[in-house]
């Protein structure tokens, strides 16, 4: 009889894609595998796997969230070991980083992909302004200044209504060219550097700065609000993450670019996030962990990357194997690889663990620093009080 | 103040008809006694004269204005509810302070108003009680009292003694006829109970069926009823109504009271079987079974002696006998 | 009662109060309706005006019917939503019954034990419930989903069904009693007809949160058998990108169907009983 | 005397609790219990090790617990008060209008008041983040037709408003309850107390205050310990309005948002059941004590009458 | 099968006493009207029969076995309740017909049995309304009828004809006498009319404030009343009550009921001036202020006419008068 896989994930997004392109795709080269996709909503994704599991009741492939999230469920044994599922070595240790224990020796999901950071533009806007694409902070603010002198469109399009957009595509956006993206990360680690060190602070002081560019009202302003009111071609600059490039195809009307974070001084070395964010798992309770595996390995080939990377602009594969890519501004985003140093999110990787929960409080505090109800230098003591609350590096 | 006209008022609730055309005129002062079979309309009359039902048809006028949209709050009346219908979360007191507190009355002037009424009616034990707490009787005082403290110009009680026992029955009645002199209030007062309806009032309306058969002062209604229906209806036991031609009288019925026959062991007009024998006390109602007449009732004042089956003869008293054509009418 | 008990300012500012009401608690859901009828740029750009041909667009329709078999959510929802309430209301009825009317040892540590219910979210319990339902086979079935909502909805029916019990005159049970009714038919035949306007009372307020719920369905019978349309909905929701057209589409279907049970028991509302039993 | 002899045992009264009981302890109260008694356990390198009341000194001493707790119990607070205020008496008040003889349009009204509160939180929310978003400009608007533009902030993105503004979501959410109940509780006033108030020239106003409202206080009696439970238990608006993190800056957070992130987790963190379970079990106890009082002090002390 | 025996039952309410000890014992297939003024305890004394109140103590006995752990529906007993206690969501048909429907009586017979109550009653047109859309003796009769249909062996009537109109009552009254001989049930009846007690009792009770007063046959109450208030509360008119010592009697009161006085303009025992007349009809009330008697009441039988202010002279019949001590007792 058929096998059949049900695979959880919070990727409602992606349903038409697995159902269309990706499951069609695998069962032709296994017949006798049937693959179910089933995602629930983000929001509850991961109370509902997490009672599953401990009932029992979960699906046999597991979609993981980069580091503890996913690290908590194999330590509690509801994710099975991968290190030696034919297909890893397709991937770069960077990549596997974000789903091994810490000490590297087993990884318990395959890395999909990572998302790349920076800023999506309109280029209809700047061209009937002439602007020019910023590549420094100075040039970045002219612009802002200059989108905002004219009148005719937001100049930029972010809120701070659903504090994550502050957070990931403010801070986590241009923190990196600060703190000198995987150095800063490393040292913090270590406990070399604390976040109330002048290159952590100086990203809050900037996203502080970015206050009267944004539209009225962005304190109420939800991250849909920001998507629809930059792809309704009423903002000029986006800041953003590489996963809207395919909605904003879709929907926006008029010709889109994208620029990496600016640097301070022309020449300077830019640092973008290039943050690995999905990957898939095997429940351990699988009672079709063959068929699973089999599914897995095929999920770390080249040809699961293809599909799935064009798929999904902007959803950029961490396999080995270069993957070519049709979207012209994903090709923008990717390119950034090569000039650009790359780093993961600052608060994922060991840091994301404890109480208070330091990526939580980055949400908040991004958001209070725009909404200008904290300083920057606030904001920093209270994000590295609450990490030192339970945070002791080097033990 | 206190003059009530009621001009064919008919009501309906659904297709029953249970007002068919209601007429009367009620002065300024008097005493209105309704009666009349269970059902006929007599507390429908109450609550559309109070506007707590809007007729179908008809005008209600007080005091000489069309009532129609004047709200029962704005009528100038008081009713006694047949189903008391007392507040149930107030004491006793409250239940009749309430809508002289809401008057703006003084409190001084409230408690001594309360004062009389529950010293009218026996209450003053009770008047920290709530109605749950309260015998049957009881509650039906309360229900008098919080009408009797508002002293409105035009009173609707509604079978307000039924539940009270007879020496209570007697002091209240005299009671209400003392308000009715001292307030000269009109009052409107539904009963079942003969005396009652005798002693109050000045005029006795007789309704039957939604309809109105006769108005009339109390003796007026005893000495000369209109119709069968009357003259059945007023005195108890009721009237004795005879077939004429039993008797070889041209009409069609011959009514006798029980109280205008009189028995004789020996001789009389009808001979007859005694059947059964009531001893009340003060007088015996005696069921003879007659040759001539059929089954009539007898009263007789005082103790009686009288074994079924003993035979007796009974007499009409000369004059005291009614005729009644085929339509029920009296024939004079 | 007649027309003369009513004033006509009075009236008149009745319906002021209760029309300006309406618009206030209207507002937003026509807003939801109108703007399910329109396409996203629609929505976004006027939200406030009603579809015109500009912005006229079935897409959001389009999508809920073409993804996955709503007609067959909405009876899932139907049978889970009315056999829950049918439980919830015949248990609940009968246990607030036997709080109110009889004196036990333990009657109010009862109606307190039974009240723990509402002062826990029972999410709390879903690993413990979800490990029941495994251990019995039920997951994935509506079966599960009716027993919990059954239980979820008990506390709050027992709680107000016997404050309104309490209120049945103890002469007309006990008229019941001398008539040699047991206590089963008085409360079948005699106290249930009674608080008929609170039961349906209860119907509302029991069958609002599990129409509406989406945990449980995600959590006990996420199948696409036994989808509800809660469930079926959240499809829409994405992580960055929601199809707003879709679950507007979605959800306004989705208000119909509660809609009209609530109607139907809100008529029960009026229908109530007029007194005249207890002179 | 001689001894009465002694009642039977009246086992209808189990079979009337039965089936209730039986649901709802299987279903109901073994999980939550279950869940609770883990607050009195901690896992270390996955085991679950009892600490005895070790969670609650850490939910009570340590600030990086407290400092939110306190600060979620004191919105709650908040959220309760401006539901009694506002949802409660305008409930009442809608109800009392409902209720009047031959109101036409009865129907129409009380379902149409009803509406929202049969609508999912992703439809209140949604319908009212757009109503509220300065960008789609549906307030503004409405407020401009009345000159009031000058007031509109964007008050669910403003630490000092969001709060307020998300109870008055909530109470418009919900003001249908407490309408049906105390609607049902007018209605079974029988009418004749209602006729005999008429005619003793209670009307209006007064008759309400002075008949009607003592005897429709249980029902108020009830909706305020509803509302109590509902408000200390509520999550779904703020969690779908605002985030898991009740934002901006927590201004938003009450105790169902607080214990979910603590016992679920939300994005990085790691859900907690112990911590969690503490915290329910707090907000247990909270909501536990409110409803003892009123079924101690408050319910017995009502008088309730028959009709 | 129907015999009923109170033994020293006590009822209290909180600190109100209600019920002072009530000892009782009815046979099998008697007849016990409980009389006593509104308050006495009357109600409260058949719902400790029924089992709906439990006695503070004392026992009830029905047919010879303690009922007091037997529920009311295991008594085989009917009631007729004061408030009515109707059905208000079942249809007349309906009230009376569900006792029957679960004692599993058969459709035909239960059909059969409503439709004899409801004639004995007069209820037939109503048979599908509901107790709202009756009148209040509609409602009354409803009461009884759901009573009636049970035919249990003990019936309990509590002022079950009180808002039912003369003839009306009469009917029923006799309806439910011949409904005892049917049924050879015990019934208790709770009456406020003399009528009532007097013709239907085997056996009258009296009460007064929790306690029984005196117990006997209609005319031996009336005849030979244990004490003055026996004397004063059955027959009515009440008797008239006059100081011993105004008479120069050695008794403490002298009571002479209203009817066994006679009047004379001329000549008689005690002279009096006219105060006030009650017509009735069939008799007449006086009230006559008397020099040596003070105010008393004069029944006549039949028409009398006398004005107010006129002097009359009023005899005591020979060997009618009643002699009671300071204690109230008869002196025999
Ligand atoms: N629940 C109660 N609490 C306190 N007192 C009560 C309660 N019920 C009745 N009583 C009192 O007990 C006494 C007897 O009441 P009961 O109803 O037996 O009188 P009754 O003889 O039937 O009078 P009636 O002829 O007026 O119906 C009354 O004085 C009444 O006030
Ligand atoms: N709501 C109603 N719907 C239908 N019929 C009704 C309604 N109310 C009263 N009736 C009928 O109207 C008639 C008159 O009722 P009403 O209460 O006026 O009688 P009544 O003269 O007061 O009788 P009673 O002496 O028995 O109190 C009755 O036959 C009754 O059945
Ligand atoms: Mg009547
Ligand atoms: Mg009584």
């Amino acid at each position: 009889a058929d096998v059949t896989l049900n695979i959880e994930s919070w990727r409602g997004d992606d349903l038409t894609i697995w159902k269309d392109k990706l499951i069609p795709a695998f069962e032709a080269k296994n017949p006798g595998i049937k693959v179910v996709f089933a995602p629930s909503a983000p929001t509850e994704y991961d109370a509902a796997l997490g009672a599953k599991l401990a009932a029992g009741s979960a699906g046999d492939l597991i979609t993981c969230r980069p580091f503890d999230k996913s690290l908590e469920l194999f330590k509690k044994g509801n994710l099975a070991d991968l290190s030696a599922l034919p297909g890893m070595e397709n991937f770069s240790p960077v990549a596997k980083a974000a789903w091994q224990t810490d000490d590297g020796k087993s990884s318990f999901c395959v890395p999909m992909a990572s998302v790349i950071h920076g800023f999506i533009y309109n280029k209809d806007a700047f061209d009937k302004l002439g602007i020019k694409v910023p590549t420094t902070r100075d040039e970045f603010f002219a612009a802002l200044d200059k989108i905002k002198a004219d009148g005719t469109y937001i100049p930029m399009a972010m809120g701070t209504k659903d504090l994550w957009e502050a957070a990931t595509m403010g801070y986590q956006n241009i923190g990196p060219n600060y703190w000198k993206g995987e150095e800063g990360r490393a040292a913090l680690i270590k406990g070399e550097q604390k976040l109330t060190d002048k290159q952590w602070v100086a990203p809050f002081e900037e996203l502080a700065k970015w206050k009267p560019y944004l539209g009225d009202g962005f304190e109420a302003q939800t991250y849909p609000d920001s998507q629809n009111l930059f792809t309704l071609g009423r903002a000029a600059i986006y800041p953003a993450g590489s996963w809207e490039i395919g909605l904003f195809n879709t929907q926006a009307q008029f010709k889109m670019g994208a620029f990496p974070p600016p640097v301070e001084k022309a020449g300077d070395t830019c640092y973008i996030s290039d943050h690995t964010d999905i990957g898939i798992g095997l429940n351990a309770a699988s009672k079709n962990a063959d068929a699973a595996k089999t599914f897995l390995t095929w999920v770390a080939s080249p040809d699961f990357a293809t599909i799935y990377a064009n798929a999904l602009p902007g959803f950029f594969s961490l396999n080995s194997a270069p993957v070519k890519m049709e979207d012209p501004l994903a090709q923008e985003f990717v390119s950034w690889r090569d000039k650009c140093k790359s780093t993961i999110r600052s608060t994922y990787q060991i840091l994301g663990r404890g109480t208070p929960n330091l990526e939580n409080e980055t949400w908040v505090e991004s958001a209070n620093v725009i909404n200008g109800t904290d300083t920057p230098e606030a904001a920093a003591k209270k994000l590295q009080d609450g990490l030192d609350s339970w945070y002791k590096p080097g033990k | 103040m206190g003059s009530l006209v009621i001009e064919n008022v008919k009501k309906a609730f659904g297709p029953v008809e249970v007002l068919k055309g209601i007429n009367l005129e009620v002065t300024d002062g008097e005493f209105v006694v309704f009666v009349g079979p269970s059902g006929c309309g007599k507390s429908t009359l109450l609550r559309v004269i109070a506007g707590l039902e809007d007729s179908t048809s008809g005008r209600v006028v007080i005091d000489g204005a069309d009532v129609s949209a004047t709200p029962p709050a704005k009528r100038g009346i008081a009713m006694v509810f047949q189903t008391y219908a007392l507040y149930p979360h107030l004491t006793v007191k409250n239940n009749m302070g309430l809508g002289l507190k809401q008057a703006g009355t003084p409190a001084a002037e409230i408690d001594r108003r309360i004062g009389i009424a529950s010293s009218m009616l026996s209450l003053e034990p009770y008047l920290e009680r709530r109605p749950a707490e309260l015998s049957g009787g009881q509650r039906q005082r309360v229900a008098i009292g919080r009408a009797v403290v508002r002293e409105p110009k035009l009173f609707l009680f509604d079978e307000p003694l039924s539940n009270l026992d007879a020496a209570l029955r007697v002091n209240t009645r005299l009671e209400i006829a003392q308000l009715h002199r001292r307030l000269k209030a009109t009052m409107i007062y539904v009963t079942h109970d003969q005396v009652e309806a005798m002693t109050l009032a000045d005029k006795i309306v007789v309704l039957n069926a939604g309809r109105i058969e006769q108005i009339g002062g109390p003796m007026e209604l005893y000495n000369s009823p209109a119709n069968e229906f009357v003259a059945g209806f007023i005195g108890s036991p009721k009237m004795n109504f005879i077939d004429g031609a039993r008797l070889g009288e041209t009409a069609k019925t011959i009514g006798v009271r029980p109280e205008h026959l009189t028995v004789d062991a020996k001789s009389g007009a009808w001979k007859g079987t005694v059947v059964h024998a009531e001893h009340l006390g003060a007088d015996t109602n005696l069921y003879l079974d007659c040759e001539k007449a059929g089954l009539i009732t007898v009263r007789i004042f005082g103790v009686y002696d009288a074994e079924p089956g003993a035979t007796l003869y009974a007499t009409p008293e000369p004059g005291k006998t009614y005729r009644f054509g085929a339509d029920g009418k009296t024939i004079k | 009662m007649s027309l003369a008990t009513r004033s006509l300012p009075r009236t008149i500012g009745a319906h002021a109060i209760l029309l300006t009401y309406t618009v206030i608690a209207l507002f937003p859901v026509i807003l939801v309706i109108m703007n399910s009828f329109k396409s996203r740029a629609g929505i976004f750009s006027e939200p406030l005006t009603p579809p015109t041909p500009k912005t006229f667009d079935l897409i959001g329709y389009n999508t809920v019917i073409g993804q996955g078999d709503f007609i067959h959510y909405f009876q899932n929802s139907l049978v889970v939503t009315v056999a829950s309430l049918f439980f919830v209301l015949l248990f609940g009825a009968m246990a607030a019954f036997a709080l109110s009317e009889y004196r036990f040892r333990g009657n109010t540590l009862m109606g307190l034990y039974l009240a723990l219910g509402i002062m826990i979210p029972i999410r709390l319990g879903t690993v413990a419930i979800l490990q029941l339902m495994v251990a019995s086979g039920l997951v994935n079935t509506l079966t599960a989903l009716i027993l919990v909502y059954t239980a979820q909805g008990l506390p709050l029916a027992v709680f107000i069904l016997s404050e309104f019990m309490k209120q049945v005159s103890d002469d007309l049970k006990n008229a019941g009693r001398i008539d040699g009714l047991s206590e089963y038919t008085i409360f079948f035949r005699l106290v249930l007809p009674l608080v008929r306007p609170s039961m349906a009372t209860v119907a509302v307020f029991t069958m609002i949160p599990i129409w509406n719920d989406l945990w449980f369905p995600l959590i006990l019978a996420p199948s696409e058998e036994t989808k509800t349309v809660t469930l079926g909905a959240q499809l829409f929701l994405g992580q960055f990108v929601t199809n707003w057209n879709a679950i507007l589409a979605a959800l306004s279907l989705a208000i119909m169907p509660v809609l009209i049970l609530y109607v139907i028991f809100s008529r029960q509302l009026i229908r109530g009983i007029t007194s005249g039993a207890v002179k | 005397m001689a001894a009465r002899p002694k009642r039977p045992f009246r086992w209808h009264i189990g079979v009337f609790l039965a089936p209730a009981v039986l649901v709802y302890t299987a279903i109901m109260i073994l999980p939550l219990a279950g869940t609770l008694q883990l607050s009195l356990f901690r896992n270390i390198d996955q085991q679950q090790v009892f600490i005895g009341l070790e969670n609650f000194r850490t939910l009570f001493g340590d600030p990086n617990w407290s400092v939110g707790f306190w600060n979620a119990l004191r919105n709650n607070v908040w959220f309760f008060i401006i539901h009694m205020l506002v949802q409660n008496p305008i409930g009442v008040l809608l109800a009392a209008l409902l209720s009047s003889p031959r109101l036409r349009f009865a129907a129409f009204y009380r379902t149409a008041i009803f509406v929202p509160t049969i609508l999912s939180f992703v439809i209140v929310g949604f319908a009212w983040k757009l109503i509220l978003s300065p960008l789609w400009g549906v307030a503004p608007h409405l407020m401009d037709l009345v000159g009031l533009k000058s007031l509109f902030t964007p008050w669910l993105g403003k630490e000092q408003y969001a709060l307020t503004a998300l109870s008055l979501i909530s109470v418009w959410q919900f003001i249908g309850i407490p309408m049906m109940l105390i609607y049902a509780a007018l209605l079974s006033i029988p009418e004749e107390v209602i006729e005999a108030a008429e005619c003793d020239g209670i009307t209006g106003m007064s008759q309400f205050w002075k008949i009607k409202l003592p005897l429709i206080l249980p029902s108020i009696g009830i909706i305020s310990i509803l509302t109590f439970v509902g408000n200390f238990n509520a999550f779904d608006l703020i969690y779908t309005a605002q985030g898991a993190l009740a934002g901006p800056n927590y201004s938003t957070d009450i105790l169902g948002t607080y214990l979910y992130r603590a016992f679920f987790g939300f994005q990085l963190q790691i859900g907690d059941p112990n911590m969690g379970a503490a915290i329910a079990t707090m907000m247990f106890l909270i909501i536990l004590g409110g409803v003892c009082v009123y079924l101690f002090l408050v319910q017995t002390r009502l008088r309730r009458y028959q009709f």
